[in-house]
């Protein structure tokens, strides 16, 4: 299988499904000859004109707005907020209005739109740039939310979301763009609302999403050698849960570690947790269950403060170690 | 069509001369006259019975009123074609009804009852009727400006010859989501027609108090749309305007923007106590001003109905929502277990 | 001391702190002769006049906004979103900007404004005017969140609220604005931060927000007869949150049961239980912790189907029961 | 000053007899001329050395440069009083430095040391300084305009003289917030100065393809709002419109509108391939339309300095730059034991 990209991968999913369904179609700001802010659109534009690859002026509201018009007339729209930050300036038409359309009108329209926004720090863009949000838009019914931690994921991710009758927030990371992955040249889907064990292992289970899935296999793999078997669980899709899965994989290992960037305090991580300990599940558990969340602050810009205000791979490490050392 | 009437009764109503001449003008049949007189009966009727309902108890949620502002609604419907589309707010009654929704199911969803449109999960405020290109309304004013866009985008991409009408208040036109759709649908040349229904007050906010000038519609000139601003409570006017309006979108020269200056009879919603405006204003608009009264002297006295006709077209007018209320009364509440469906398709 | 209702002592309290502190001004839609669309501000236009009782354009975002800017040159501006819903179009500027000044600021901007916001179901008016979005506001660092519950704190917490150097958004709810309570005339403050054991018990311990504190209550009251003795936690502060006064009532109860109206997946119980699942407190613990929140639905507009969708004291009964129990 | 001019170096940039002229009848000192000529000299150096600090990976986020624009950061500084406002926008360094910002705390934040102005906490997009009024930059596009209104406002409330001076860009011109801003500072009639810097992309994309109608200043007239439309790289047409604007606010007439149209060099911010624009335009601007090339002509050929004064001015210039790059290099990094710090107040 040919290595890619996440970037590329994503890219892949929207280039092939504009071949095969030309209702599909990309807005957002700068991704023409730009590319997108990341060169993720690079090259769309020659491929498929300025109709399919549609510059908007700087009004996110309106781009949000517009994928929803589109998307009731029976469009398949691909929106690009440059930045998962900007999405605080279409929430209203985002979860007041897409979310809650099909359930207001009865199950009489359907609103089959993506809204793409990369989100994460590690680009020292500071705390206007830089948010985890997917917290938030998971408090919303009628959404789905999607965030994928590996180019293979990403692509099938993508081409699964476009073909989904609801309203999909497309979550990336920034800091994954680069990020090399096996992914099929073909055309292939992954389930909305499945998790994936990422590696099995016995001692403990660390639900962790996007970059904190690619920082959790690396302390597993490290651990690993000192005998220690970790279990990293990426839901990938994030709302609706996976909580399925996740409670399988805590029954198993009896111990359970929650990882993410999104700030600590309200992060979905609370949500993970009560699932489980409100669940039968909870009678199996051995140690308590923790979270490792963001720091509860703006990601500053500095580059030294950036990194301390998001897990890295020392402080998972180290809950790990904790849990299944018994430590409190 | 003078670009800045507005000023509603100010010019001689009584004229039928005038009248008459611009029917002419227009082309109207009898038969088009006589459903905008029926039209604007029928609202008028579903606006008296729904505050009626709501004074017995029997409507659990807020509702918003157009009686008064009927012949915008009518004037609307006669210049579309039954497949354009229709982008509604919340005070939007009249215009499902112009667009000929079925009253009954609109009834029903206005008690919240199974039946209703939406199976009671909207209400009032939230009617929709997909199958008729009928977008719905929305409890975000000024929501649904921005989604014309996304609208009138499809249309151009699927090479229809359908437009977007989008419909929304004075208080709307402030919102921030205006002026981006407004620069988008100008840039793109889209098919959609924005109608203000400019009734003089959002909630209680005076529109000289909200809107830095006027008219409303002279910020169309801000992207180049061209716009027009008439008397709303003049049906012919408004059909002439929106005629002309949609004669240019429908040509592909992109948008057009439309003011009606109207006015309301009723509160802003349940929770109104009309101290913001004085009673005479309210009583002036209703003895002197009012689009059905007006419309009527008009058809009478071009012959085009007699006294007879006009009791009873508006007796029948009755007689729909008297049946639409038995109908919604008779029809179920949803079924509890119900609840968890329609939140994804 | 008096009996007034939630509505006037916010009123109250506004009208106070306009008369003691002249920095002090109100603005919002309607807020004048309407009185605001529950009358909240009724007479106060007569009171204050046009320019400290503002009557603003339909504007949300540049509402909050214009608080923040007032807020940067030392006043104290009090700005009221018609319905918590709203808030949708102003977070940019809520969560983006005024909470993140102080901090992007390097702690040399302070931004003491409160936002008004009235949120919950109940009134009929259906998915876009009935949502409790608390748990949204709680994952901005940089943001204090009030939800006070009873008429007394609704005043007190609005004077400490005002007197904040902080952005604040403080949450009322609809459905409380009649209720009546004990309110002192004069000046008094709460605590930010600071929760309130509503009613003490033994058995087990719920931590409920706004309305559902007062359907807590009726549960207990109702159980008390049967010896079973509820301890009532009210957050009144969302955030920051006082997990010390949860975690100290739950080491009492050994019981857990988190109520909120707010759509349960996402919600903010998850925060509650993820913090007490994660203390030393968690030995103490006799049952699985458990939680009750709105359904994962918009709020519908049907009366039936409304009530149905938020937590009823049935509801919480019949968890409290299963809990102390021992049933899942 | 006509209305709508924005065609920079069409017209003669060679004429001294005009600049004579109109630095008589505006009646501009050698010491503010020379102040003028300083302060974009600063801005040009500041700009190239963070890009070349950028280049030697001692720039860890993104960063907006303004070379190519130091004329309107200079003509504003000009017209308005240190105690006024400034809300600023990202590409926000040539504004900060007109408005007097320390140099080294300026350099040091944008090194994200915490010796800079927001102790490494906000860097380029976010550098403000609250002790000289200057309200700091935004990374939001627009982000910034409502907040004017509120600034204004209480400049108002508190009847005080000072002004609120308010900069954004082309791209910004079209958010929401724009529209709802501008209303409610002409409804309320706030001491607000609105300044649209058009530099002709907002990031990759041309003003004509995102903005309906131009000139953009235009817009201003749907709220009744006095504007102007200059050459944004003619240092004194700037400070003229400037001028007139700020004596108009602070009379107490309510709220102004200038566009000055303008170019940047470099690149949108660090990701940009300059794919979007062809290389002769760029070096058409920088060979042709320069405006400290075109101020410094002047300057000679009107004696109000010599070439050994402009060069040594230029050079001071650049010192100051790199004592600031010293010092910020100098300075530590934020200790991360603060981390927690400044999340409240
Ligand atoms: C975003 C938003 N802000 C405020 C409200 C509350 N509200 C409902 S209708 C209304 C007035 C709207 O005025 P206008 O657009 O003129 O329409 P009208 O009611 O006069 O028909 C207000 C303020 C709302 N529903 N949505
Ligand atoms: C709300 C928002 N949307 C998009 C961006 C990404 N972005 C940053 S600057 C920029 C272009 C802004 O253009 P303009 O206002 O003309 O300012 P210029 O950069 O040209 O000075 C864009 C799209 C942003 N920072 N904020
Ligand atoms: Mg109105
Ligand atoms: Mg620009």
């Amino acid at each position: 299988m040919p290595e890619i990209t996440y970037l590329e991968a994503i890219r892949q999913a929207l280039w092939q499904e504009m071949k095969r369904d030309e209702r599909v179609f990309l807005l957002g700001e700068d991704i023409g000859r730009y590319g997108g802010a990341f060169g993720l659109t690079h090259g769309m534009l020659d491929e498929f004109g300025e109709e399919r690859v549609l510059e908007t002026p700087i009004s996110e509201a309106t781009i949000v707005a517009t994928a929803i018009g589109a998307a009731l007339l029976g469009m398949r729209p691909v929106a690009e907020l440059m930045f998962m930050d900007f999405v605080l300036l279409s929430l209203d038409q985002l979860a007041n209005q897409a979310a809650k359309m099909h359930f207001m009108f009865g199950g009489r329209a359907t609103v089959p739109m993506v809204v793409r926004m990369p989100g994460g720090s590690g680009s020292g863009a500071a705390s206007q740039h830089s948010q985890s949000l997917e917290s938030v838009l998971m408090q919303f019914p009628g959404l789905i939310v999607i965030n994928p931690s590996t180019p293979y994921d990403a692509k099938g991710l993508m081409l699964s979301a476009i073909r989904n009758p609801n309203p999909v927030c497309f979550v990336e990371h920034k800091v994954l763009y680069k990020m090399k992955g096996e992914v099929p040249e073909g055309d292939y889907t992954i389930p909305i609302g499945v998790a994936e064990i990422k590696r099995p292992g016995r001692d403990i289970t660390v639900v962790a999403n996007n970059v904190m899935v690619i920082k959790a296999l690396n302390v597993a793999e490290k651990l690993s050698k000192e005998g220690i078997e970790v279990e990293v669980v990426d839901p990938r899709t994030m709302l609706p849960l996976d909580t399925e899965t996740i409670l399988q994989s805590v029954a198993r290992t009896g111990r359970l570690l929650v990882v993410h960037e999104a700030c600590q305090t309200g992060g979905w991580a609370g949500e993970v947790i009560a699932s489980v300990v409100g669940s039968p599940i909870f009678d199996y558990i051995d140690a308590p269950v923790r979270r490792l969340g963001g720091k509860d602050i703006p990601i500053p810009y500095n580059r030294i403060l950036e990194k301390a205000a998001v897990p890295q791979e020392a402080d998972i490490e180290q809950e790990i170690r904790a849990s299944v050392e018994g430590r409190i | 069509m003078s670009k800045d009437k507005g000023k509603g009764s100010e010019k001689d109503i009584g004229s039928h001369k005038l009248f008459d001449k611009r029917v002419k003008q227009l082309k109207m049949s009898d038969d088009s006259l006589i459903g905008l007189y029926r039209t604007m009966c029928t609202v008028r009727h579903f606006e008296y019975m729904a505050d009626k309902l709501y004074a017995a108890g029997k409507v659990h949620g807020t509702m918003h009123l157009s009686a008064g502002q009927e012949a915008v609604a009518a004037g609307i419907s006669l210049a579309v074609q039954p497949d354009d589309y229709l982008i509604n707010h919340h005070r939007g009654h009249g215009h499902f009804i112009a667009k000929g929704a079925d009253i009954n199911l609109m009834m029903a969803e206005f008690l919240g009852k199974d039946a209703g449109y939406n199976h009671g999960r909207g209400g009032s405020m939230h009617i929709a009727d997909f199958q008729s290109n009928n977008l719905g309304a929305n409890g975000i004013v000024g929501g649904g400006i921005p989604q014309a866009v996304g609208v009138g985008l499809a249309l151009k991409m699927q090479k229809r010859k359908e437009i977007c009408v989008c419909i929304f208040g004075d208080g709307a036109a402030n919102e921030g989501v205006f002026h981006e759709a407004m620069n988008m649908v100008a840039l793109w040349k889209l098919p959609v027609l924005y109608i203000c229904e400019n009734n003089k007050y959002g909630m209680s906010m005076d529109v000289d108090r909200a809107v830095a000038k006027l008219p409303i519609a002279q910020r169309a000139d801000a992207y180049g749309i061209p716009w027009a601003c008439v008397d709303g409570n003049d049906v012919v006017e408004v059909y002439d305007a929106m005629k002309t309006a949609v004669e240019h979108i429908r040509s592909g020269k992109g948008p057009y923007f439309v003011e009606a200056i109207t006015y309301r009879y009723f509160g802003h919603s349940k929770s109104d106590r009309n101290l913001y405006r004085p009673k005479e204003e309210i009583e002036d608009w209703k003895q002197n001003r009012d689009p059905i009264m007006r419309f009527t002297k008009h058809l009478l006295q071009s012959e085009i109905i007699d006294e007879g006709q006009a009791q009873e077209i508006n007796a029948q007018a009755e007689q729909v929502i008297i049946k639409a209320v038995e109908f919604a009364e008779a029809s179920p509440e949803p079924d509890v277990s119900t609840l968890m469906e329609y939140v994804y398709a």
